[in-house]
């Protein structure tokens, strides 16, 4: 398959060009590119899970990145933010790339712990299974990085997450304790939780298969709203009606690689690679 | 003051006097037996108290309530002292209404007794909770083969929560060998007691403390391998994990 | 080589929280019928037995409640400090730690308690004075009382007993949770002291009621080390008046009543972070 | 054909009168006591330690049927048990640490603590004598114990039983650190009339036999034999 | 609804003239029928969740009991081992009544459980959630009925029993725990083991509604292999296709009555009721 080698390591470089959004982000905006994934490999002992994969994505950009079961979307998501450290590659947030060093065992870790902090502190990460702090009211998880990592005032901290909350549609229950909630809920709360920290890059790792299918849309929903005010995101996801709806680039993985990438409309319209078509022709 | 030279003076542990090995044993054979007993007598006490509080009738299920409420509210100490004295004094003066003569009670038997009646409590509520663990729909269907209901307990109930229940009917041995410490407080000569013995008599109290408690922990570690065998073997069919 | 975790067996032994009766409960036929019978016994045990003492002793009988609340109330607190790096330690620490902090908790907990404190009574104890260093330090005028002694004892073994509940603890706390709080950019030590500590203090709360109670049944204990708590005073009471059954039933009385209270205090405070289900 | 008896006294090492040897054997005084008045009584006395603390609901609740533990007859005591005849009475004594000179009065023992065996007649005398007067008392279960924290300096004086004391004194621990302060004065009401064997109420019958066997052996010699073994003095009193 | 009326309590006689099969069941024939529910009535407290509901099976009888979601399906059929006690009516199993007297509470109680513990033995039951025994291995379970309630020698037990694992294809798994097995595994154990006592009928309540859907296919398929040497069988089922398929005669329960019921291409080609119709046409 020679197409394969083409795509792998490819730069999937500015969007802007691809798409008709201009930019007008409600953040800041810049040169810089939100985050700049180079070349990122990662093994968990024998297994080569990612197998060099690049991925650029400017301010105001929204990543749908799918690919079947075990083909290393997640881990790519957990590598940007370094809950997963890379083998190898490097990764740049706003420009910025993280100092890494070898860790001496054939892997890479972070030469500065508090630059990894700081920039984590960037980028909202929503999970699949929520992983909202159970010994707290849904206010306090949204509250809790804003004062505790960025060290934002109290009542300021709390005025944002109740607009937060109530944009949502959560802020009857801001007192409720995580458990207490549907899984909707809870996933909507871990969105306002990750936009509590104004993030540069929101990520999301399947927010909704967590969920029963009736609470499926509820998220979506938000995720919708989000999208639609130009926020830089980058989402794994299996739900491809929604991909293609919200989203303005794609991003295929296949066993590790990046088996092919473009506009929603290209790759749903006019997949070239066997195994994309596969792929999408198994979804529908 | 003390001449501190002969700091440790191995030879009081000799196993034959003058060494006080040889008692230290001794009693640690008769804490074991008790522990044994004690064990056994609440495991018993512990299956029908389980079953009653489940499936008796409203006044069995409320006395066993106040039977476990009790031992688990009241210290060992205290429920040792009150069975010791009053609870063999009872069992006589019972004996005695219905015309029959007062029975001997010897220390080992009033030993056996307290601890039985105390683990008989906490092995009530382990084995409770191991009962209602075992799935519903697995008697339901024993029900649908036909079983009796004697049938339904000895075949399925009871083999069936035997996983859920050994973890804590393990604790409760582990319980059961460290309890008998507190029959020295009634004088009888398990090894606590015949350990005071021997460092009074001879002042080597670190000495004999520090050997009655290897003692101990050793009993302990030989019972873990034997727990570890057996929990294994009634785990057997169910999943890893959970 | 680890003994069982302690949780399932501090349910099983300890009265908790949800064994409480509600006040409703009591209102059945059968209940109250069992009631009159109680009260009937009661009233008899008061009209037939010996009380005659009770007022000469309340005074030493409150006190005795007051030493034995101290000891309870210090050494829990204590011994649960301890508990928390034991219990972290076995979890996250270098295999030095690890092993130092398990064998810690497999020794206290393998042997009994009434050895550990006759071991720190008599048989540390009366090596302190063998040592002028020790004899002329301010210590000394502690060293020489026993509660200190009963204090560290029971100490030890809650932080033995705890730690392991801990250990539990700290290791039940969801993944995802400490990962969702470094992946917002907190520090190990942020991380530690928002999350994962409160988190496993939180899922520990049950056990760590039951083992509070469990404590309270081993504080009679320090009496056999000269310690006057409330234990002590009874045993004062039975030898002055060589009645049999009259100050061991008070005793149980005021044990299950403390019991009782104190297992009222826990309800209350595990009321206020709601759990759901279990 | 013997009646079987069960004879108590404390588990507790109580040197010169009861204490075990490593082979489990319980030796002393009383011991010789015992066997002499079972003999002579024609008892089958068999011994039985148990807690000092709990002797007497013991005693009443048969799990012994005498007790031969150095228990003084008291006022008290007697209104829950009976007691044969005194078999010793000796005075008591008080104890301090060498190289600390101070008296056994109230005076002397004022702002002191001192040590007695729980449920003696000296917890009674030293909280009514020592106690009211500045001193604190602190009970402890034996009186090797009260010894032991003595030794250990934990206490700064010990009341007992003068020969108990003795004993203490000529063991290695106690010629190292202690000697006898003096007696105290004699209380009666408090001390008791001597050491009986305690029975259990209304069993006169028994009790008419160890009067009897208690007067024999005194009368016959044996008493005077097996004490001088002991005691280099007369410690039935008078 | 005045046919409503008609229906309730009506007893559905020998199916034979209904249907082409002529009885030559493999198993013992007579004039007695293999089951018979007359006027069965059961409350759960205020709720009364069967009203009357009457049900004949004669011998090779397959009969498919279908309905809404808490119409009494499986109350119905758990009144027939007992496992439910019914308030009123009777139940005869082969032509023997199960003796019931009052409870003093309003309902009835047997009077004689050895009769039922008998009778039950004749009852082969395969429930939803397999109820498989989780402290013995596959063998253990199909033989423990026969051995420790029917009395037969254990060897013979065993040939028995791996003869039945064998035709549900588990001969393999005989000596593995239940716990190891898939859910369709565990299905065909608790269904080798009910025909282990050779009942005089089988029952299953909603056999395949706990497995995953590709699990179903084997179930069924044994079910069927079964259903086809003519066996006496009355099953709950939500598989439609299946009950047309496998039964000679279908009962549909609506609020705890008979609502109609008749043969396969009745109910399904030419269903009366408006309830039948509405059911139907909300399956497909
Ligand atoms: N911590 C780990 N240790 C070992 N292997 C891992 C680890 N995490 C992931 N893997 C393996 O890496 C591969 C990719 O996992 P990843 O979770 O990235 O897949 P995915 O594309 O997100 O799949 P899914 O859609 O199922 O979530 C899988 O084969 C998985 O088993
Ligand atoms: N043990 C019980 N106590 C109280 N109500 C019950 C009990 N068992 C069943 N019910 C009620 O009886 C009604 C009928 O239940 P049943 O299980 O027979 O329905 P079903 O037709 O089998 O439904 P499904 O298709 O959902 O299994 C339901 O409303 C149910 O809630
Ligand atoms: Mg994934
Ligand atoms: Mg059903």
């Amino acid at each position: 398959m020679p197409h394969e080698k083409e795509n792998q390591g490819n730069c999937f470089h500015a969007s802007n060009s691809d798409v008709s959004r201009d930019g007008d982000s409600l953040f800041m905006t810049g040169e810089a590119q939100a985050i700049a994934v180079t070349d990122l490999h990662k093994r968990f002992g024998p297994l080569e899970v990612l197998k060099g994969v690049s991925l650029t994505a400017s301010q105001g950009d929204v990543i749908a990145i799918i690919g079947g079961s075990g083909s290393g979307k997640s881990t790519l998501l957990r590598c940007i933010n370094m809950l997963e450290l890379p083998s190898a590659g490097s990764v740049s947030i706003h420009g910025e790339t993280i100092a890494m060093k070898k860790d001496g065992r054939g892997g890479l870790m972070p030469s500065n712990r508090k630059q990894v902090e700081r920039l984590r502190a960037q980028l909202g990460m929503v999970f699949q299974s929520f992983n909202l702090w159970q010994h707290m009211t849904i206010l306090q998880n949204v509250i809790e990085a804003p004062v505790h990592v960025l060290g934002r005032p109290k009542d300021e901290a709390i005025a944002t997450a109740e607009t937060l909350l109530r944009r949502v549609g959560l802020y009857e229950k801001r007192d409720a304790y995580p458990a207490f909630l549907s899984g909707g809920q809870q996933q909507r709360a871990a969105i306002a939780r990750a936009l509590a920290i104004q993030p540069l890059v929101m990520l999301f790792d399947e927010p909704t298969s967590a969920l029963d299918p009736e609470l499926v849309g509820e998220v979506l929903s938000v995720i919708r709203d989000i999208a639609s005010e130009k926020r830089t995101m980058i989402l794994v996801t299996h739900e491809m009606k929604f991909a293609r709806e919200v989203s303005n680039h794609i991003v295929f993985l296949s066993q590790g690689k990046i088996e092919e990438q473009g506009s929603p409309d290209q790759i749903f319209g006019d997949p070239r690679s066997e195994r994309l078509k596969r792929f999408i022709s198994s979804i529908h | 003051m003390a001449d501190p030279a002969p700091f440790i003076n191995w030879s009081l542990l000799a196993l034959s006097p003058p060494g006080w090995g040889g008692v230290l044993l001794s009693g640690l054979f008769n804490s074991i037996q008790i522990a044994v007993g004690g064990y056994s007598l609440g495991l018993l006490l512990g299956v029908g108290g389980a079953f009653g509080k489940l499936y008796g009738g409203p006044i069995l299920k409320d006395l066993l309530e106040c039977y476990t409420t009790i031992v688990r509210a009241v210290p060992e100490l205290v429920l040792i002292l009150l069975l010791y004295y009053a609870g063999t004094d009872l069992i006589n003066q019972a004996l005695g209404l219905v015309g029959l003569p007062s029975v001997d009670i010897s220390g080992l038997a009033a030993g056996i007794f307290v601890i039985g009646v105390v683990q008989g409590a906490y092995s009530t509520e382990v084995l409770r909770g191991a009962i209602k663990a075992v799935p519903a729909g697995q008697i339901e269907a024993a029900r649908a083969f036909g079983m009796s209901p004697v049938k339904v307990m000895g075949r399925i109930t009871l083999p069936a929560m035997l996983p859920y229940a050994i973890p804590g009917l393990s604790n409760l041995w582990l319980i059961a060998t460290k309890d008998t410490a507190l029959l020295a407080v009634v004088g009888f000569s398990e090894l606590t007691l015949v350990t005071r013995q021997a460092a009074g008599s001879t002042k080597a109290y670190l000495l004999f403390f520090l050997a009655a408690g290897a003692l101990y922990l050793a009993l302990t570690l030989v019972s873990n391998v034997f727990i570890g065998i057996i929990e294994r073997r009634a785990r057997r069919g169910l999943v890893k994990a959970a | 080589m680890t003994i069982p975790p302690p949780d399932e067996t501090t349910h099983a032994m300890a009265f908790t929280p949800e064994d409480l009766p509600t006040a409703a409960s009591f209102f059945q036929p059968h209940r109250i019928l069992l009631m009159i019978i109680f009260a009937g016994i009661v009233l008899s045990a008061a009209w037939f037995m010996r009380w005659d003492w009770l007022p000469q002793y309340l005074p030493k009988l409150g006190w005795g409640i007051v030493v034995t609340l101290a000891m309870l109330f210090s050494t829990a607190f204590l011994g649960f400090l301890f508990a928390v790096p034991l219990g972290l330690v076995q979890v996250t620490g270098p295999w030095p730690l690890k092993l130092l902090a398990s064998g810690f908790c497999t020794v206290i907990r393998g042997t009994p308690l009434l050895l550990q404190l006759w071991l720190l009574y008599y048989g540390l104890g009366s090596l302190f004075p063998q040592f002028p260093e020790i004899r002329n330090s301010f210590l000394w005028p502690y060293l020489r009382e026993s509660w200190p002694y009963g204090v560290a004892a029971l100490t030890i073994s809650f932080a033995a007993y705890e730690g392991e509940v801990m250990r539990g603890a700290f290791a039940g706390v969801p993944a995802g949770e400490l990962e969702a709080g470094r992946a917002f950019g907190m520090s190990r030590w942020t991380v530690f002291r928002h999350i994962w500590l409160p988190r496993a203090i939180h899922r520990a709360l049950p056990t760590l009621n039951g083992e509070t109670v469990l404590q309270l049944k081993s504080t009679p204990l320090v009496a056999t080390i000269t310690v006057i708590d409330v234990y002590a005073v009874i045993s004062k009471v039975r030898q002055d008046t060589y009645l049999t059954y009259e100050p061991l039933l008070l005793l149980a009385l005021i044990y299950m009543c403390l019991t009782g209270i104190l297992v009222i205090l826990f309800r209350k405070l595990e009321n206020r972070i709601p759990t759901r289900g279990a | 054909q013997a009646e079987q008896i069960k004879v108590g006294f404390a588990a507790e090492p109580y040197p010169p009168f009861t204490s075990p040897d490593a082979s489990g054997n319980w030796e002393g005084w009383e011991v010789e006591f015992q066997k002499a008045i079972c003999a002579e009584a024609k008892l089958d006395c068999v011994i039985t330690p148990v807690a000092w603390d709990g002797i007497i609901p013991a005693l009443t609740s048969k799990k012994i049927d005498i007790i031969i533990g150095s228990m003084s007859i008291t006022e008290e005591r007697l209104k829950t048990i009976d007691f044969s005849d005194k078999y010793y009475n000796t005075p008591t004594g008080v104890i301090g640490p060498k190289g600390v000179a101070f008296e056994a009065t109230p005076e002397g023992l004022s702002g002191k603590t001192i040590g007695v065996q729980v449920s003696t007649v000296h917890q009674d005398y030293a909280n009514k004598y020592f106690g009211e007067n500045g001193a604190t008392v602190k009970e402890y279960q034996t009186q090797d114990e009260a010894n032991q924290d003595l030794a250990a300096g934990r206490l700064d004086a010990v009341q007992a039983d003068a020969i108990a004391l003795d004993a203490f004194l000529k063991s290695d621990q106690g010629k190292e650190c202690c000697e006898l302060k003096g007696n105290v004065k004699d209380d009666p009401a408090i001390l008791g009339a001597g050491v009986g064997i305690g029975i259990r109420k209304g069993e006169d019958e028994l009790k008419g036999k160890l009067n009897a066997a208690i007067k024999a052996i005194r009368e016959n010699g044996t008493y005077d034999t097996f004490s001088k073994a002991y005691f280099d003095f007369n410690i039935y009193g008078e």
